[in-house]
Formats: C-alpha cells, structure tokens, sequence
C-alpha cells in the first residue's frame, strides 16, 4: 500500500511490557511516534527483571536496548529501575479490552485494574508495607518468599509505587490510617479508557508452563524440585535467599542439581520445542559451577539444542566446566522423604536402568501461550488468528504480522522465543506499525527538552538553592535538618536553602523556579530521593537539567542508617556540599548535533538485503544496494518451498519487481565497498567495480553518501571434504538434492541417507548450521510425499527443530522418516563398493547390541552448515570485529541483535549467522527499520554530558580514539588534534582517563568538578 | 538396509514393520528414542530389549528379533510407559499386536510359559464369557508341560488355599448375560484379521 | 563529627559509583532497608571506567581514608568495556602505592551488579572494616608532601 | 629477515670505520639524511645532528659514551607534523629506540622513511662527567670502547650513569639495522644485522659479505646478568631508602616541582601536562582549606601527587633511559623510582616497552579474563 493512502493514526499502542515490548516501544518512540505501552502487571520487565543474567554470555545488558541518540530525555539508568521516554506513555496494570475500527483508525479501550495506591501521591516511602499485617508468597520470588498485600513488585523501587493484592488484601484499613500522603485508597474503581492507535504490537508473551499438568517431577510436592525460574531467583541477590543458593528443605548448599529438559513442551499437547530452555538451563548450569565448583551439575535431555549464534561453543564451555550431560527424558521423580532428596531413574550407557539422587532438582519449563491470545482472538476482540498451538498466527514472509491488518506480534507470542529474536523481532513488528501512525512532531531543538529556552546565560556565576524534603519523616526522623539547612546557607554559591515536607508533591514542585528566580538563584540543589525518582520532578522544574544536582538523602543516607542519625546527618551534610560544589562548577549544557543524510546503503543480494532495502525505502528513504552478484536473490532463487509450504519464488519475484520499479532504490551489481568513512550520518562510501570490464552500466564509478548501512552480504554452502563428497556422484548436499526436487529430475530414488552435522559442531567449525535440521526435515518430507515407500534415514546428532519446528520433525517421524542419532566420535562410515555407496552407521538405539544399520542407499545427502565469506577485509573497512566464526559481531548478543558497535551500522541475515528464511526476513526487517530509525529525525543530537577537547592541550597520541566504544572521537587531520563527534558520544568519559594530558574533559562532570566534590566530600 | 551385530547380519523386513504398524501399531513412528518408557518401566530389568528398543527394532523391521524376543512376553502391560510417553506411543498394545503376531507365525514364544498362560487365559473367557480359574488353571498346567513334582506340589499348595479362602471356584461361572457379546467380540476380532500375513 | 579521642574511628571514604550498575543497587539497598556504614560517600559517575587513577590519589591526598571505585560486573558494562579498562588502570595504580608502601589497600575496586543490593550492603561493610583496620591515612595529615 | 654481514675495521678505530659506513649510505643512495650524534667543536659534548652532506659524518662519534638528549624526543619534534619523503637514517641508543617505538604507538612519531640504527650499547656517563672524559681522551668513542674487552667492562663502568648500570637492554631491539659490538672484536670486524627488510635492503645495498653471528648472544647474556644483578641491588636499595610514607616523601623532599623529569622524558609526550592545566588552579580558599585540614601545607603543592601520576601514566612505558634522574637539580633519585615501578607494573601485561610497534599500549587493551581478583566479582 503506498504511503499516502494508508490511514494513519495518532499513536501505537504496544501490548505487554516485556523485553519485546519495550523493544518495540522504544523503537517507536525513537520514530517519533506517541506509543502507549500497557501491562497486565504494575511493572515492566516480563521475565527478566526476574533474572539477572543471561546466556550464551552470562551477562546483564538490559539498559543497552535504550537509545544511544537523543538519550537525555530517555531512561539513563538500569532498566530495571523504569523506562523513561517522552513518547511513551506507560499503561500498568492495564490489560486490552475492545476494539473497534480498523488499522490506521484503531479505537481501543483498555482496562486498568482498580489501583489501590495512588502513583502520583505515594513517596514510596513503605509505611504502608510496614504495618500491613497479611503476608502472602512472594510470586516475585516465584513464592519462595513471603511478602504483604500491599508491596512492591519488584525491589526497584524507582519504577513503581505500591501496589495491592486485592485477593490477599483484608481491606483492615491499617495502610490507609498509616499512608502518611493519603494515598492509598481501598475501595476503588478500576477505570477504563479509550485510546485511539493507528496500529497496535502484541507482545503479551506466554506464560510458564504450569507443572501440576506434569505431576510425576513432583513439582510442587517435592520443596526440592524447582522450576528454571525459581532456581534463577534462587542464584539472584535480589533473590530470598540473597543469592546464596541454598536448597528449599533445609536451607543447605544442595552439592548435587540435575537439570530435566522438555517439561511441558515436546509431547503431544505442546508438539513444539520452548526455544530457550536448553541455553537457559546451560546458563543455569555454568552459574551454579562458577559460584559452587564442587557442586555435580547434570544436565537430562533429549536434544541439546544450541543452535543459535555462539550456542554450541558455550555447550562446548559447559562440558569443559565438568557440567554432565545425560540423553534421557526422566519419567518421573521421587523423594526420600528422610532428607529431602530426590531419586529419579537415568540410562546408563548401554539403556540400562540407572537409580540416580539429587540434592536438587531443576525442571525446565516450557512456554505456553499465554490465555490471553484466546481474548485477542475473539471475533469481538483483535480477531486474530491462532495457529495449532495456540499462538498469534503469522506467516511465513509475514512473520510479525497478524492475520487482522495494523495488528503486529513480537516476541513469543507468535512461537518460543529467546531475548535476542524477541528483540529481531519487536524492531521489525515497530517498523511495520510504524507506516500506520503519524510521527510526533520533532521539535527545533532536537526533542523535548525541559528548560531548553529558559537556560541561564553561560559563565554567569553560580547561585545555587538548596531544597530539602522531609519526606513526611522518612528523612527528617533520621537526620537532623535544621543543622542540614544551616550547613547549606554557610555553603558557598548557595544563595538560599529551604525544606519542604514532600519536595515531590505538585505545589511544592510549581513554586520552585519562582522561587529561585526571586532569589537570584540558576542552580538548584534536590536533596530527596533517589535520582531516578527525582528525575520525574526535574523535569517539571523549568530549568536546564545540567542545572539540577540531586541527592539521594532517603534511600542513600536516612534509611541505611536508621540508627545512627548523627553519623547520618554527617553525611548528608558532605553530599549536599559535594552537590553545590559540582553545580558551582557547572555550565548550562549547549547540546549539539549533526546532520543526517537521509538514504542507507544496503551490502548484499540476497533474500536479507532486498528485505532490508524494501524496509527503508517503505520510510521513504532513498537506498543504494550494492553486491558483487549480478544479480538480486541470493541463495533464495534455489529454494522453491519451505517447511510451512510457502511459496519463494513468487516471493522473491514480487520483491524483486518492488525494488526495480522503485525510482528511490538504486542496484549497483558486480561491486564492492572500497573504502568507508564517516560516522552514523554521514558515511562516506567509495565503490569499485568486481567486474574486469568496467564498461559495463551498471558499474559505479562514483562514491556515495548515506545516513547508515546495513549489511546482508550471504553466505555459502559449505563444501563438504567427507564422505566422498566430489568422488561419488551420488554423494550430494542438501542444497543440491533440493535443486533435484525442484526440477524434478530426482529418478527412481527408492532410498535416501541423510547425515547432519558434516562439517559443523567440530573443532573447525563449532557452531551448528541452525538451518541444515530443517532443510534435511524439508527434504525428507519431499521425498516421502513424491514416494511413500522411499526409505529416508536421517542420521543427526540433535535435532535441532527449534521452536514450532517442533511439528515438522514430528510430521516428518509419522511419514516414516527413520531418524537415527549417531555420536559424533562414531561418525557414519562411507564406502563405494562396486557402483554401490555403503553407509554403516552405529545403531545408538540399541546400545548392547553394538549393532550398525547397513545402507546402501541412493543417495546420499550431507547437511553441510553455512560457511561466511571471508569478510575480513570489509569488516577493517568498516571498522568492525568478526566473531571467531567469522560472522559480523553485534553491538550486544541479545539486546542489541542487529545493531553494530559502530553506530549508524546494522547487520541481518546470513552476515549475522546462519537464520531460517523467516528468522533472515524478520531480521531484515529490523534491521532496515533500525536503519531507518536514525535517520527520522533529520539530525542526531548530543547528550548534555559528552566529552569535549582542549585542541591547544591535544598532542593527537589517539589513545582516546582507540579506547572509545563508540567510535565518537576522531582525528582530525589538518589540525593533528582529536575531535568528538557529539551525537556519537555516549558520555562514558573513558577517553578522559586514558588522556595523560588535560585535552580530554567531560563536559558536565569535569576533574576539576569531580577533584572540587572530592574535596568537599572531606 | 540391514542391520549387523555380533549375532549376524538381518536384511530389515520392512513389511514387517508396515504389518505391525497396519495392526494398529502405527504410533510407534512418532517415537524419539528418549527413553521415558524403558525408564519408567517396572519390568524392565527383566527384559532382553527395554521397551525403547522394542520400537526400534519393529521400525528396523527385525522380525525374528522381536518376536523371538521375551519382552512381550514379560510385558505387564501396568501402561505406565504410556501414561508417561510424551508421544503417547501405546506401547502395551504393540506388545499385544506382537504376542498375536508371533502365535499366529506359529513361532515358538521365548516364554512358553507366559504364551501358555496367555492361551489359557482366553481359552475360558472365550468359552463362558468370563473367567473360570479352575479350568484356566488347569489348561495352563497342561500347556505348559510343566510336570515336575515340584511345580505341582507348589501348584498343589496354592490351589488349596485358594480353594479353602473361596478364591478359587471349582465350578464353571454360569453363563451370564455377557457370555454372548463376549464371544460376537472374539469373533469379531478374528474376523477383522484380515491383514494378517500372507500365507498364514 | 564529635572529637572526642575515645570514640571509635570514623574512616571517610570515597566511592565512585558507576550510574547503571552499583548505584541502582546502591538505591535498592536503601529502599530495602539495609543497614550499613555511613563512611563512603559516594559520587556518581557514568562509568567505572571514567574513574582516572588520579582521582583516586587526589582523595587520598586530600586526607580520605579510602577510595572506593565500583562498577558493572565484567561483561555488563553499559559502555561495553568501560570496566575491563578500568581494572588494568585500578591495578597499575594498586601496584604503584603498594611497591612504594603507600597502602594500597586503601584503594578497593568492586563489582557490584544491579541486582546486587545485598552485596552494596556487604562491600559497604567490608570497605569500612578494613579501612577502619588500617586507621586514618597518614597522608591526610601530612602536611609536606 | 634476519642477516648478518661483516665490516672490517682499520686501524682499530671502531669510530672511524662507522663513519666510513655511514658515509657509504649517502654514497651508495641508501639514505638521504642521517640523524647522529655529531662531536661538537669543542669537543665537550656529543649531540644528534642531523646532517646531509656526508662530511660532516668525520664528526660523527656514535659511542661516544653520552646521551644529552633522547633522540626519541629529537625524532617526535622532526617527523610528527609530517613525515618527510627523504629517506632518514636515525643512529642512537636501544633505549632511544625503544622510547621512539613507544612515541610511534602515541603517534608522536612517524617511521614513515625512517632507518633506524641502533649500536650495542656499553653505557654512557652523565655529561659533566663525559666533558672530564673527553678531556684526556681522544677519539672519545673509541677510548671508551679500549675500556671494553668483548663484552668484558673495567674502567668506564664505575663511571656509568646509574640506568646504564642497571640496565638489561643494552641491545637494540625491533631496529632496521643493529651494528653489533658484542662478541665481536671490534678492533678488527663489527657486524652489521638487518632486523627487517628495509634493514636487509640497506645491507643488500652495501654488498658485504654475510657472516655468522659468532658468540654475541653470550655475550649479552654476560652483560645482562650482570647489569640485572645490579639493577636488583638499586632495586633494594631504593625500597630501603623510601618504602613507606614517610621515607617517601623524605626522598621526594627535595622535589622543588620543576617538572624537568617531565620535560626531559622521552615518552612523557603531552602538549601540556595536567598538572599544568586548569585541573590544578585552585582558588585561594581551596588552599587555606587544605591547609587548614592539615595544619600546614607545603607550597608547591602535589609534588608527590605529580610523581605518583606520572608513573601511573608512564610506568608501563617507561624505557629506563634515567634521563629525568640527570635533569633533576636536587638529584632526587626519580629514575630509581621510574625504573622500579616499571619493573612491578610492565610484566603484569607481559609488556616490553619499545619491543613491538604491534603490541598496543597496555591501557588502552584489555582482556576478559585477567586479573580477577583485582575487583573480585
């Protein structure tokens, strides 16, 4: 549909508050679009403000999916603490209604549930919490603690006011009579609203399988079997027991865990794979032995499926860190009932009965959909289609659509997920939800700033307030604040100081800045809470907020040192002097910005590249895709159909057709990327010709200037060096037996070997191929559907049908496929004898037999992986690492899947790692509406903190160049001194320290402002 | 294909496995080898091939293997394998596919005395509809040739107890209501064994 | 502060804390109530990273009684490496007062996670233990250097 | 890469024969400028001069036993703005080479047309001392090497600047050309080894005859132990002298905040120091606050502050050179310091300063798994 036709609406409306939820969200936002971001819960995180860390990295990341442009208006701190955005309008418990309309013209009412406390008057300050007498588990400790009826949800306490349990709460008023803000009211109306979106994003989720449908773990019954979940609040601090991993029975450290995979997915109910849950379990595993090395770790699986990106090494890790790994689904659990262990029964190596105890016991869990699909799907609601399984249906080209027009889905509501596709997939679903809403005007000045045109002129001298808040009591009852007051006025810059009950509350705010402006004051000091929360009441303080220093006296002094009010006062005394000395020293930001050249560059021919180019030129913008192909499709033009049936080559034609009728989409062919300078923004890209003959038209002699760049270069089927591969004709790869499907000319086959794994999970290359499982289940099923009778043998290592693929391998089972798992230290033996192949194979399945199957098959077809080109030469071009697979590195594993280290560069497709058609599309898809994204808003803008430099002080050593992440610091070569690219700067102020001299310098947190609190500190 | 061990080399039967799977055994296609069955099987150390293995060998179609195995016979048929499989693969009922199939091949059961029991346990159900132990009993005895004084003074033992406490009538069940149904359904059953392998 | 000879020594410490990682904690520390030591006052910076060696030896030679720098967990850092750097800096520089016999253990670096409030509260403890151990810095009071 | 080839010596004269080498260069094309220390007239001092035409080389005394300057420094000054398209050869020190390979990584200097020469290196004296030398002596540089017997040290060493003495890279590493002394008798033969291919184009160039290494590498394990030996005694002595606070500051007492060190210091490379910066003005009250902390508070203020900071900036490149030492006017003994503490701080990154234009600095790199218990998680 062309852009002027669409219908478009004020705002999108994004649908649960998880990880792909707040993806999406930010994503929209940083479009320019109103977006109203609704969760059942009170606060947002979804599953992960449940866990601290994550695989295949073990590490924390969550605040890397916030906005590195125009970040001063956003969330500056853990996400765990709030999201923060101009655009985006939090909805907490609030759930979808109804809606009526259509897309581009959506009106949505949603549902809030009755809220208890009031947000805008609770301080947070927990009386409430205190005197509550109903304690109830704790489901943010997965119930392995207790809490009250009225609580936090989460222990950051920034993000959210209290709440209540209605079920638990007795309604015995003792949090009403204590609320010292009058807050909380006990009987109130839940409210209902409706909202008008041009298009809405569902990422509701899904919900953790339920173990009572799994009675045999004993789960539930048995205090020592946990759920993955649980055990991940057990490893957290801000977990009951503090992180210390004690075992629920008798609180001791349990020195034996076992690990069961597949609870609640892999049976006939759930015929899907949960996607995530042998990386979880693996990461849960490797944390438990980093933490407690002599603890046995024990992993029962029936296939380890590590087929993302950097999974199989991390497998590999975790078999070097001693973790074991058992292949068998345990039927049931029991418990000794004298000490709390658990007894299960585990195959030995030749299937013999093994009776193994546990200290403890990990279940991991599936995902199922969650109920609420069924709401969506109701004719009367979204209307929205559900596959077999119960989750939102999409397809296979359309994978973030619904079937209902201005309906998108991320995350795993359409199938398992894991944080990275969840994140591909929430980029792609905002891009397309996008073209149905209108953008938010972008002010001059780059965003709405706060203050912005009321700054005080630069180098005037500093003249700071002081404002305490008391906060009720919950800081004046600890430190004394007439003396706090005095020390303040005594301070030098401070020209007046005051109290205020709550500092927080609407009037108190409203008099501030005629206050200051009566005392001559253009600093102010807060000394409240904490500066996350206060961040809230700056903003609606008219004033630069470069200008405002906040100290946390609540949550930094007064409540840790509840029984010391002298030492107290002490050191809130020396932090507000440390807070006036940084503002004495501090100048009104001048935030700065460059100018962005609105047209992307897109590397690659294949099926990604034309995706992603199609993506941006749908913005609007202008692309140029260059390859070295002759032409565009890639490894696409080969497949004809996929698992799902879908038909490709009508897909690519109908791209195809798009991109060459498009006057905005240049194709460059048979070239490559000679040089690229510049930075997000402004790339500077000279282009030569591959071709010997460079008279041909096609060929660009000239340079080219865009905005950002995407690359979606492919990658090439391995040739394989085993199994007579290249010596005997009837020796072929999957690819190739698939062109032999397609034209037909397959000849009387009657027997059909397939070997996974050839040239893959090995010490050259151990990574898995990610795609061969589902080519060679592809294949199967076309040979059986052609001739029922042909005997297909599938030898594998791991299946590795992920996620819904699941019903593909089960299909392929029930059509006769014979799947035979081979260990890979006995690999399948090849002969040709006498015109005939011979493939002997170790039968695994009936191990005391030690037995071979025999074949002489037809055909014999290696899964070979999908091998990089060699990309080394353009990865220095372009100022990017490869991973040691050789596949471009992403800024972050999981949350940032498709941006690169250098800003203004993304990367999709086979460039990225081997990905299914609909994982590369839906990659694409972000990828181009990442790329799209930077260039919205015209320009990029600064941080008010970035690095600055000293020109005349600069000897050009470059160590900051070196040392900057984010490519923000460049030299400049006519003056020999180093220059910062402002909008690029994320204002980390390593370049400062790595500066011997004093060139380098954080604009807004100077060594001399620091070296001044220091002092003041003392 | 074949298949090869210490024991020799089979040439796969494949329309043996389609036979079994045509008898009503077709689920054992969905099996993935994860072994909950053999597991959580309360006879399995009993067995020569845990049920697991059962499968696979109908899959590879090794015949002789399984049905000159004694699994099937020693099979309790207690169904926590099914109960547990994740593929609901009803593995009692391919044990019962494979006893009908081996007595019906007339190969002689690896556990005569359990195939023997097995006869001697319809003979009488088929006859009155119901069970009458005194004529199973006896009908086992003969089957199973089993003559030794040993076994008969155990046999003799528990007999008379059985008989002394009532649990053991020593008259025929009367024929009830059910006794005709019962018999339509072991006819029916015959009749529907169409399939059966050629020549036999 | 009283200065009374009999009281117990109040060592004054100061930290930099990293924005994203050990302040969130910091905050969830408090707002859980967790109890500990006053003695660090901290400053806020965006990353452990920014923290220069010679901020470190300005506060001692200021007369703090120790420096504490804090940050992500190794791998976590919102600036992506910020950290590693850091603890090659922190090291030279611990290397450095310690061949000279300057106590390096008054400097301390610790990561401390977001979700790691209990271990806030417990470095707050051991950093305080320790300094109090070693006593007020001597440089503090030295007037000619 | 690694050739070694023979130039014969003529009349015992080492100094005389490396002339005629060097002259050779300019005659045989190899090199259009040379950067070497040229004898002054009045034959009080040796300094790098960088001379053209070839007969200003009958001044050249490459051993004379002296280092006014560090051609590090001299190197920086000429080739940062921009490198020149002559060919340049560059004779001097191993530590000078190493401290231009350090500037290199600082992009302080450019190699870009650059020859670099390194002798083997038996030491040198303090300038005062070089004049009293050079007063009696005549070709001072081949007077200072009667004094050396293959490798073998009597007279000249007693008289040795202190990072001399202690130092245990005498031998040039990472050069173009290294004219090998050591094992050698070089009252007859020197050799002449080419460490690179520019170096072995050069060599080439000469057409001289390869010979073979012959005993220099024990040689230098002779010399280098027994200058570790002493550097191990400076080492004691040093941390004897100042460990601990109050000793320390008694050493640096003298320290009048002259930032001489700094400024002699080949690898201290900023435009400006911080310590010069507006980083360290201070109002008057920030001072009498200090002072009233403390009782009293010495003026120049930070002395120590400045050592300290520069080791932690220089520490892992420093090259040993001890030039700060002789520029000090009180004699604090800042080399001992420098010395030391790069001896502690350089083999926790396994760094040699100078050994390897690839290896990058050790604080702008790091890897993931190392020092763990610094900021145990």
């Amino acid at each position: 549909m062309s852009e002027t036709k669409r219908k478009k609406g004020k705002a999108v409306l994004v649908v649960g508050g998880g990880a792909a939820g707040i993806r999406a969200s930010l994503d929209l936002a940083e479009m320019g679009h109103k977006v109203y971001l609704c969760d059942r819960k009170p606060s947002l995180g979804g599953v992960l403000v449940h866990t601290d860390r994550w695989f295949p990295d073990n590490h924390c990341g969550m605040c890397k999916m916030l906005p590195i442009f125009s970040r001063d208006d956003k969330s500056q701190f853990c996400l765990r603490s709030g999201l923060v955005h101009p655009n985006i309008e939090l909805l907490p418990m609030t759930e979808f209604d109804s809606v009526t309309g259509e897309a581009g013209d959506f009106t949505v009412t949603v549902k809030s549930a009755p809220a208890g406390v009031n947000p805008e008057l609770c301080v947070g300050c927990g009386t409430c919490n205190s005197v509550c007498p109903v304690e109830v588990p704790d489901e943010f400790n997965e119930g392995l603690s207790q809490r009250k009826a009225i609580y936090l949800r989460t222990p950051w306490l920034p993000s959210n006011s209290y709440v209540i349990d209605w079920a638990a709460c007795t309604k015995c008023g003792e949090c009403v009579a204590h609320c010292p803000t009058k807050a909380i009211n006990l009987s109130p109306q839940g409210s209902s609203k409706k909202i008008s979106v041009g298009s809405i994003i569902l990422s509701t989720g899904i919900e953790q399988f339920n173990t009572e449908a799994a009675s045999q773990y004993g789960h539930g019954r048995y205090p020592n079997v946990l759920t993955s979940i649980e055990l991940e609040r057990l490893l957290s601090q801000s977990g009951p027991t503090e992180g210390v991993m004690l075992r629920p029975s008798d609180k001791k450290v349990p020195q034996s865990v076992a690990f069961l995979q597949c609870v609640g997915s892999r049976d006939m109910k759930r015929n899907y794979c949960s996607f995530a849950c042998c990386m979880y379990a693996l990461k849960e595993a490797m944390l438990i032995k980093k933490l407690y090395p002599q603890v046995e770790v024990e992993i029962f699986y029936m296939d380890m499926r590590v087929f993302g990106k950097g999974y199989h090494r991390y497998y590999e890790q975790a078999k070097a860190a001693g973790i074991k790994f058992t292949r068998c689904r345990v039927p049931l659990v029991k418990q000794d009932f004298q000490n709390g262990d658990l007894i299960i029964t585990t195959a030995g190596e030749d299937n013999s009965l093994k009776q193994r105890r546990f200290n403890m016991l990990v279940l991991s869990v599936g995902q199922v959909p969650s109920p609420l699909f069924q709401v969506l799907a109701d004719p009367g609601g979204l209307g929205i289609k559900l596959n077999q399984h119960g989750f939102c249906q999409t397809g296979e080209f359309t994978p973030v659509e619904t079937s209902t027009p201005g309906v998108f889905v991320c995350g795993s509501a359409s199938g398992p997920k894991n944080i990275t596709d969840s994140m591909i997939g929430a980029s792609a679903a905002a891009g397309k939800a996008s073209h149905y809403a209108i953008s938010v005007e972008w002010p001059e000045n780059g965003g709405p700033s706060n203050g912005a045109g009321t700054d005080f002129e630069i180098d005037a001298p500093a003249k700071t307030a002081v404002l305490l808040c008391d906060c009720g009591n919950q800081i004046s009852s600890i430190i004394d604040m007439e003396d706090l007051l005095d020390a303040s006025r005594a301070l030098p810059s401070v020209v007046y100081a005051e109290r205020a009950p709550y500092l927080c509350m609407e009037d108190a705010l409203a008099s501030i800045r005629p206050k200051m402006d009566h005392h001559g004051a253009n600093r102010v000091v807060l000394a409240s809470c904490a500066p996350f929360l206060t961040r809230r009441l700056g903003a609606s303080i008219d004033l630069d907020p470069s200008l405002i220093q906040v100290v946390n006296l609540r949550e930094e002094v007064a409540w840790p040192n509840q029984e010391n009010p002298v030492a107290a006062t002490d050191k809130a005394r020396a932090l507000i002097s440390m807070a006036v000395e940084r503002l004495r020293l501090q100048q009104p930001a001048v935030m700065l910005h460059i100018a962005m050249n609105q047209s992307a560059l897109v590397v690659g021919s294949g099926l990604a590249a034309m995706v992603a180019a199609r993506t941006i030129s749908d913005f609007g913008y202008e692309v140029h895709i260059v390859s070295r192909e002759p032409e565009l499709g890639g490894r696409a033009r080969n497949i004809r159909t996929t698992l799902s049936g879908s038909d490709v080559p009508a897909f690519l034609e109908d791209l195809r057709r798009t991109l060459a009728n498009n006057p905005d989409i240049h194709q460059y062919k048979g070239v490559e990327i000679a040089t690229v300078e510049g930075h997000a923004g402004n790339f500077h890209v000279i282009l030569t010709s591959t071709v010997a003959d460079p008279s041909g038209k096609d060929l660009a002699t000239s340079s080219l200037e865009v905005g950002s760049i995407v690359l979606a270069m492919g990658a090439d089927e391995l040739r394989p060096t085993e199994y007579l591969y290249g010596q005997n004709d009837k020796v072929i790869t999957q690819t190739e037996l698939e062109a032999r499907l397609n034209t037909g000319d397959l000849g009387d086959v009657k027997s059909v070997a397939m070997v996974q794994c050839v040239g893959s999970r090995d010490e050259d290359r151990p990574y898995c191929g990610r795609i061969c499982c589902a080519e060679a289940l592809l294949n199967a099923l076309r040979i059986k559907e052609a001739n029922p009778h042909a005997e297909v043998v599938i030898f594998y290592r791991d299946m590795m049908s992920y996620g819904l693929m699941e019903a593909d391998y089960k299909r392929a089972r029930e059509k006769g496929v014979l799947f035979v798992r081979y260990d890979p230290e006995r690999k399948p033996e090849v002969k040709a004898e006498g015109g005939k192949l011979r493939v002997t194979v170790r039968e695994t399945a009936l191990p005391r037999n030690d037995g071979n199957i025999v074949m002489e098959p037809d055909l014999l077809v290696l899964s070979v992986p999908l091998v990089p080109r060699d990309q080394t030469a353009l990865a220095a071009i372009l100022g990017l690492e490869l991973t040691e697979d050789g596949f471009f590195k992403e800024a972050e594993v999981k949350f940032r899947p498709v941006d690169c280290v250098r800003d203004g560069i993304f990367i999709c497709g086979l460039a990225h790692s081997p990905r299914g058609m609909a994982e590369s599309i839906t990659q694409a898809q972000a990828a181009g509406q990442r790329a799209a994204s930077i260039m919205a808003k015209g320009r990029l803008m600064s941080g008010r903190t970035v690095s600055e430099v000293k020109a005349r002080w600069c000897a050009g050593c470059q160590m900051c160049v070196d040392i900057c992440p984010y490519n923000a610091r460049v030299m400049d070569e006519s003056e020999g001194v180093v220059m910062v690219l402002e909008a690029l700067c994320q204002g980390c102020g390593t370049c400062v320290v790595s500066c011997p001299s004093g060139a380098a310098g954080l604009r807004g947190l100077s060594d001399k402002q620091i070296m001044s609190m220091v002092d003041a500190a003392l | 294909m074949q298949y090869t061990d210490k024991s020799g080399t089979v040439t796969c039967d494949t329309k043996f496995a389609d036979q079994i799977r045509r008898a009503g055994g077709e689920d054992i296609d969905r099996c993935y080898q994860c072994l909950t069955c053999t597991l959580g099987c309360p006879m399995a150390k009993y067995m020569d091939y845990p049920p697991s293995e059962i499968i696979r060998l109908v899959q590879l179609g090794l015949k002789d293997r399984v049905l000159g195995c004694s699994t099937i016979w020693i099979c309790a048929s207690c169904e926590a394998c099914v109960t547990r499989c994740p593929n609901e693969v009803n593995i009692p009922h391919l044990m019962d596919i494979l006893h009908q199939t081996t007595l019906r091949e007339g190969i002689t059961p690896r556990e005569p005395n359990v195939a023997a029991f097995h006869n001697a346990f319809l003979g009488p159900v088929k006859r009155f509809g119901r069970q009458y132990e005194a004529l199973m009993s006896a009908e086992h005895f003969v089957r199973s040739r089993d003559f030794s004084m040993k076994t008969l003074k155990v046999a003799a033992a528990l007999g008379m107890g059985m008989i002394t406490r009532g649990k053991l009538k020593l008259m025929p069940p009367k024929s009830g209501k059910g006794k005709a149904e019962v018999q339509r359904l072991f006819n029916a059953t015959l009749s529907r064994r169409g399939d059966r392998p050629e020549g036999k | 502060m009283s200065d009374n000879d009999n009281k117990e020594f109040e060592p004054t410490i100061i930290g930099y804390f990293c924005n994203w990682c050990t302040y969130a904690a910091a905050d969830v520390a408090g707002s859980s109530r967790l109890q500990y030591p006053h003695n660090v006052r901290a400053i806020r910076v965006m990353c452990s990273g920014s923290v220069d060696p010679l901020y470190v030896l300005r506060a001692l030679f200021s007369g703090a009684d120790g420096v504490l720098i804090a940050g992500c967990r190794p791998g976590d850092c919102h600036y992506i490496s910020g950290n590693y750097k850091e603890r090659r800096r922190i090291l030279v520089l611990k290397t450095i007062l310690e061949t000279l016999g300057m106590e390096s253990d008054r400097v301390w670096l610790r990561w401390v996670g977001a979700s790691e409030s209990p271990k806030f509260a417990a470095t707050m403890n051991e950093v305080t233990a320790a300094i109090k151990k070693l006593g007020p810095n001597p440089i503090g009071n030295a007037w000619a250097i | 890469m690694a050739k070694t080839v023979g130039f014969s010596v003529s009349d015992g004269s080492v100094t005389a024969a490396l002339r005629q080498l060097f002259k050779q260069l300019f005659e045989k094309k190899l090199v259009d400028a040379m950067l070497v220390p040229l004898e002054l007239p009045s034959r009080e001092n040796v300094v790098q001069s960088l001379v053209m035409r070839p007969e200003a080389l009958d001044a050249a005394n490459p051993l004379a036993p002296v280092l006014p300057v560090s051609t590090a420094s001299i190197i920086s000054k000429i080739t940062k703005q921009a490198p020149s398209a002559q060919k340049m050869a560059v004779v001097a020190r191993p530590c000078e080479m190493r401290a231009i390979i350090e500037l290199a990584k600082l992009k302080q200097v450019s190699l870009d047309n650059i020859l670099r020469i390194s002798v083997d290196c038996y030491g040198t004296y303090s300038v005062p001392e070089y004049k009293e030398f050079a007063k009696s002596a005549g070709v001072t540089g081949d007077e200072f090497m009667k004094g050396v017997k293959s490798g073998e040290t009597d007279r000249p060493e007693a008289a040795l600047r202190e990072a001399c003495r202690v130092c245990e890279y005498p031998y040039p590493l990472n050069v173009d050309i290294t004219i090998g002394l050591f094992g050698t008798d070089f009252t007859k033969e020197i050799s002449l080894m080419a460490n690179s291919a520019a170096g072995e184009a050069v060599l080439n160039g000469l057409g001289l005859a390869e010979v073979s290494g012959g005993n220099r590498q024990a040689a230098i394990d002779k010399l280098v132990a027994e200058r570790t030996r002493q550097r191990d005694e400076v080492f004691a002595d040093t941390l004897a002298e100042s460990k601990g606070l109050e000793k320390l500051t008694s050493i640096f007492a003298p320290c009048i905040g002259c930032h001489n060190c700094r400024d002699v210091c080949p690898v201290c490379y900023c435009r400006e120091c911080v310590f010069d910066s507006d980083t360290f003005c201070f109002e008057a009250d920030r001072y009498l606050s200090w002072a009233s902390r403390k009782g009293a508070l010495r003026v120049p203020t930070d002395t120590l502050l400045f050592h300290l900071t520069r080791m932690n900036h220089m520490g892992t490149s420093c090259v040993g050179c001890g030039l700060c030492q002789e520029a000090c006017p009180n004699d604090v003994p800042v080399f001992r310091f420098f010395r030391l503490i790069g001896a502690q701080v350089q083999p926790l990154f396994e760094y040699v300063p100078g050994r390897d234009i690839e290896e990058p600095l050790p604080l702008t790199t790091f890897k993931e798994d190392e020092f763990e218990k610094v900021g145990f998680e």
